[in-house]
């Protein structure tokens, strides 16, 4: 059963992976990197249960982490060279 | 406590880095970097004592036997270059204190000094350590601290120059990485002499003959070896002079080192240059450069740049020692390294105190001036005769030995070629002399007499140090020749030693 | 013969891919970032050499069956936070390149030096670039 | 089995489509984004070989500090969306033929990929690390026991090459701006940021404790001094980022940046001395508990751990504030 | 016992359901206000029932907290990454579908 999960976790990575090459614009991108990372937390999880060695699950709460940060980073930082520029009618609509 | 020296030869100059950044006081950084250059020149002076004595010496770090742990390896083939690399710091280190002073701004000059400890630091453990990946991580050490230096030079090309040196120089160390790599896959030990033992049967494996093109091709980055040379004249044309002076001296030739130790002590003559024939490619090349290197120098307007291209010819003449492979190559290699390094040092030392005094050091700046500031141009002429050659300098001396060795093995063409690059240098370095003491110097010189204020004792000092070491190697080579000697037999004897 | 070696083959096209990157590309940052495809392929390939199939962590556990050997992953935790500081580095020159020449693309860069060569030393910030992180500070030099 | 080597294909197929995308990906921002993603493919893949700490280092580093250095350097360097197309194709090709042909060649004396009878594995020193290490050292996770004893002075080098690249940062963009100096502007305060406020208020003390959990829990699990000090760090990056620059330094002054910075070579350099003085070799653990040596070697690494841990928190700090100022202080 | 391994296994498949489904709208929705629809409901839901799924088949108390961490803290972050995406495409002007318009 677990690794039916384990395949279904890879396919929705490569789905996901689509999405982020297709993505017109950047928010798609952001979008498919961040289910992305929510999938390999999920991949890690699964991996440790499948492969015999479930006590590595320190790498799930890392990844998670590191998951938030990116998407925050990435939305703060290129969000906020639009506002600078202006383009989108600054404080709010 | 003689016990500890190699450990103690790379930890004093490490430990002085972090020193020089918490103590921001006004000379401590410098005192630092003076203490870390003295430390490790009596450190190497001590081991060349032990070493003369009792053969080599082997230091387990963290005292766990060989293939386990980490250990330095202290033998005839690498105590020229601790010495050459600790003299060079200690005159760096005395030339440096009025140079820095001019050039750097003052936040910026304990940074400097600890990136000088940390170069300093490197360069001698990649000198010392017996472990290959221990020699990447050394590598990166001296490079990164390489980097950052040159980035704080005056111009804003000095950015520049820095930034196309961490993309060639980290694709380099990449490229010895992987050659790290493929060695561990095929044997599984990262010891030098345990990866010499199990390397002496496998000739024929073709991963161990593409790992060992690949680390040549990772450390010829790292030489300026002719094709991969493209970052060495920014790098040191328009690095601070204190840098310059420095790593003109040490950089290339640790590489060198690191390369000949890879070639005879790690992976064999037999495989290196009987299978792999990298003796032809590495003749090849080195006549390429010593062509394209003295041309070039001759066509530059800026001193530095001069300088720098002409040690992109004289690397040519040390790597066609090098891939000669014999005991009499090797050895007129090692002392072409020395007396390179000293004619080198002394003559970016001398541009960085006319860099302090004029300004620039272009070409047109510096007509006429011979009489103004007869010491250190009078430095400069002989410090030049000595990278053409001339009988009383060191250049003279190593270059015959050079000709003896090629004559020896027959390689006519680059004979041919080194002659026609001696003929070029006289070109570039007469070019010199032509223009400081042969030309009027022009109007604008005249109107500020007040220029040439006092010459700071301590820099002429330096420069003439080195010029004078150039002369007396010239006159009594019998100190580098030893060591040359010592070290050619240390490494073609051994084999796996 | 396949079984055995399409690993090593996939990692090897990583690594051509990040190098052909790093050459080709004439952005700064984009060269940086060829760097890290180039180097990650290495890293992969040194912990590839160490795994045995069916093994697992080099943790000590009871029962816990053949271990995958521990040295490429030392040497390789090296390597990684090796290829950051480079990477800092590398970020570091490539902001204070775009001060001073206010480019970032190789080819602008030549233009730039050509037309004008003796500007104010390294550290005349020509223009100022945007404040990434939401705070303003009194007029920078324009 | 089948699972293992259909997860590894995928990955690598995953992997390599990156790559190329990253590659040909005109827009710089995006190829960022797609350079997060190579990452934490990269760090799955790690997770399959068993290489469970270096998944930990490649994940905090790769996703966490990279990412949101190279989007920093692209906000200052207000890199267009696209990258001019001219591109040097010949020299990239020749240098990828010769480099791929030479690992073409090499790929077919390889041992083959999981082989137990391979060199790596034959060699004695894996008897070491694995078994002889539990007697000397008696920790668990051996990779831990030989990073931070066996081959001390690997950690040693790499610690000085993350306080070189803090230094190069230091002295090329500038310490980082004081805190009043990076007042946020008013509408920087806006409405949309009060849920990212309360969901990062409430994550921090969990962020910086876990940090600490790694740092210590290195010696049984997963973990250690540069997993830890890289967590330490995202951990400040979030909070700089969703609260301003001038609250970030106030929890992070200057001052201990720049203590802490240059501490940590000093603690492990100190400690090797003292070894020596001692009267063992540089680095060596056993002399610092005469009577039962292991007790020594558990001090020394964890002695080596927390000045890592320390050091890298602090340089990665200084380099994320140091740019972020450099967008302000100019 | 064979209750729980009957439990978690369902618990697995939902959560795998959830996943592939997340996938496939975003592939399928025709712009990014539908997709992050899709993204975001799936990815709490589908992490949260493989996380449940996992905890049943646990054999020491130490994974089981690490699974529930991590359920925790994805509970937490993933639906907050989802807001502020969406927040930061409204603020930046992403035009929303209407019925009729062309895929974006």
């Amino acid at each position: 059963m677990i690794s039916a999960v384990m395949v279904a976790l890879l396919v929705t990575m490569v789905l996901a992976l689509l999405r982020a090459f297709l993505g017109p614009d950047r928010y798609n991108r952001i979008l498919a990197i961040n289910m992305f990372g929510t999938k390999t937390v999920l991949f890690v999880a699964v991996a440790g249960f499948l492969f015999g060695r479930p006590d590595f699950l320190d790498i799930g709460i890392l990844y998670a982490l590191v998951n938030f940060v990116a998407t925050i980073a990435v939305l703060r930082l290129s969000h906020y060279e639009e506002l600078v520029s202006g383009r989108s009618g600054g404080a709010g609509e | 406590m003689t016990a500890q020296l190699p450990a103690l030869q790379v930890a004093i100059p490490l430990a002085c880095a972090p020193l020089c950044v918490l103590f921001r006081v006004r000379f401590v950084p410098w005192l630092l970097f003076v203490v870390a250059a003295v430390g490790s020149l009596v450190c190497a002076a001590l081991l060349a004592g032990r070493v003369a004595s009792e053969g080599t010496v082997r230091y387990a770090m963290g005292d766990w036997r060989a293939p386990a742990g980490i250990e330095f390896v202290v033998s005839a083939f690498n105590t020229p270059v601790l010495l050459l690399v600790s003299l060079a710091a200690t005159v760096t280190a005395g030339y440096a204190r009025r140079s820095v002073a001019a050039e750097i701004e003052p936040r910026r000059r304990r940074l400097l000094y600890a990136c000088l400890c940390l170069t300093l630091a490197g360069l001698l453990g990649l000198a010392v350590t017996g472990d290959v990946f221990n020699a990447f991580v050394f590598l990166e050490i001296s490079s990164l601290a390489t980097y950052t230096m040159i980035a704080m030079g005056q111009h804003r090309r000095a950015l520049l120059a820095a930034f196309r040196y961490v993309v060639i120089g980290t694709v380099g160390a990449v490229f010895v990485l992987i050659g790290i790599g493929l060695a561990y896959a095929v044997t599984g030990t990262l010891n030098m002499a345990d990866l010499a033992e199990r390397l002496a049967e496998g000739h024929d494996n073709r991963a161990l003959q593409a790992a060992v093109v690949f680390v040549f091709v990772g450390l010829a980055v790292k030489m300026a070896v002719f094709p991969l040379h493209a970052w060495l004249p920014g790098a040191y044309a328009e690095a601070p002079s204190v840098v310059s002076t420095f790593i003109a001296a040490t950089g290339t030739k640790v590489a060198v080192y690191v390369f000949c130790r890879f070639a005879f002590t790690v992976f064999g003559a037999a495989l290196v240059f009987g299978v792999l024939r990298i003796d032809r490619i590495g003749l090849a090349l080195a006549a390429l450069a010593m062509l394209v290197g003295s041309a070039a120098a001759c066509f530059q307007q800026d001193l530095r740049y001069l300088l720098a291209w002409s040690s992109v010819a004289q690397i040519g003449y040390i790597l066609a020692g090098v891939s000669l492979a014999t005991a009499s190559g090797v050895s007129a290699a090692y002392l072409h390294l020395i007396n390179h390094a000293v004619t080198k040092a002394a003559l970016f030392a001398a541009a960085g105190l006319l860099v302090m005094q004029l300004g620039s050091v272009r070409l047109s700046a510096l007509a006429g001036l011979g009489r103004r500031m007869p010491w250190t141009f009078a430095a400069i002429v002989v410090a030049g005769l000595g990278l053409v050659g001339v009988p009383p300098t060191a250049g003279f001396v190593s270059k015959w030995a050079l000709v003896t060795a090629l004559v020896e093995r027959g390689m006519w063409p680059v004979l041919v070629a080194m002659l026609a690059s001696s003929l070029l240098a006289l070109v570039y370095v007469g070019r010199i002399i032509e223009v400081v003491w042969f030309r009027e110097p022009p109007a604008s010189a005249e109107l500020e007499p007040t220029q040439s204020p006092a010459t700071p004792a301590s820099m002429v000092a330096a420069i003439w140090f080195l010029v004078l070491l150039t002369v007396y190697f010239g006159i009594d080579p019998t100190f580098p020749g030893g060591l040359a000697d010592a070290a050619a037999s240390a490494l073609l004897g051994s084999g796996g030693e | 013969m396949i079984a055995g070696l399409y690993v090593y083959w996939a990692l090897f096209a990583v690594m051509l891919i990040g190098l052909y990157v790093v050459i080709s590309h004439g952005n700064l940052v984009k060269k940086l970032l060829g760097l890290t495809v180039f180097q990650v392929g290495v890293f992969l390939f040194f912990i590839s050499v160490g795994k045995v199939a069916g093994g697992s962590a080099p943790i000590i556990a009871e029962g816990a069956g053949p271990y995958s050997h521990p040295l490429p992953q030392v040497l390789i935790l090296t390597a990684i936070v090796v290829g950051v500081a480079t990477l800092a580095v590398g970020l570091a020159l490539a902001v204070r390149i775009f001060e001073s020449y206010g480019t970032v693309e190789e080819d602008e860069l030549e233009r730039v030096a050509d037309e004008q060569p003796e500007p104010n030393g390294a550290f005349g910030a020509q223009c100022v670039p945007n404040a990434p992180f939401g705070s303003e500070r009194g007029g920078g030099r324009s | 089995m089948m699972t293992f080597v259909l997860t590894n294909v995928t990955l690598l197929v995953i992997l390599i489509a990156t790559a190329i995308a990253i590659s040909r990906m005109r827009a710089l921002y995006e190829a960022t984004m797609l350079g997060a993603l190579f990452s934490l493919v990269t760090a799955s893949l790690f997770v399959l070989l068993d290489a469970v700490d270096v998944a930990f280092t490649e994940a905090a580093v790769g996703v966490g500090i990279s990412t949101v250095l190279l989007l920093g350097v692209l906000a200052l360097t207000r890199s267009r969306e696209a990258v001019t197309p001219r591109r040097r194709h010949l020299p990239a090709l020749i240098a990828v033929l010769l480099a791929g042909g030479a690992l073409g060649y090499a790929s077919q004396d390889l041992p083959a990929f999981g082989a137990a009878d391979s060199p790596v594995f034959s060699h004695p020193i894996t008897g070491t690390y694995l078994h002889q290490s539990q007697e000397d050292i008696g920790i668990p996770n051996t990779v831990t026991a030989v990073l931070a004893s066996y081959r001390g002075l690997d950690t040693l080098g790499e610690l000085v090459v993350v306080f070189t690249a803090g230094l190069a940062v230091l002295s090329l963009v500038g310490p980082p701006a004081r805190p009043e100096e990076t007042m946020p502007r008013a509408d920087f305060h806006l409405a949309d940021y009060r849920i990212i406020r309360i969901i990062s208020g409430i994550l921090m003390p969990f962020i910086l404790l876990f940090a600490l959990y790694v740092l210590f829990h290195g010696e049984y699990g997963p973990g250690g001094g540069f997993q830890a000090g890289v967590i330490f760090a995202a951990g400040f990056v979030l909070y700089g980022l969703v609260f301003g620059l001038d609250k970030a330094q106030r929890v992070v002054p200057r001052v201990a940046l720049r203590i802490l910075v240059s501490l940590g070579p000093l603690v492990f350099i100190g400690l090797g001395l003292a070894t020596m003085l001692l009267g063992g070799q540089f680095l060596d653990f056993d002399v610092l508990d005469p009577n039962h040596p292991e007790e020594g070697q558990h001090l020394g690494i964890l002695l080596v751990e927390t000045a890592i841990g320390f050091t890298v928190a602090a340089v990665m700090t200084t380099v994320f504030f140091s740019f972020a100022s450099r967008g302000v202080s100019r | 016992m064979i209750v729980v391994d009957v439990m978690s296994g369902v618990l697995l498949g939902a959560g795998a359901l959830f996943a592939l489904s997340g996938g496939a709208g975003l592939l399928r929705f025709p712009d990014f206000y539908t997709r992050i629809h899709a993204a975001g409901v799936t990815d709490t839901a589908g992490a949260g029932l493989i996380l449940l799924g996992l905890m049943l088949q646990v054999s020491s108390w130490e994974t089981g907290v690490r699974l529930l961490i991590i359920l925790l803290f994805l509970a937490m972050t993933s639906p907050t990454a989802a807001h502020v995406l969406a927040h930061a495409a409204r603020r930046d002007g992403v035009p929303v579908w209407r019925e009729g318009d062309e895929r974006r």
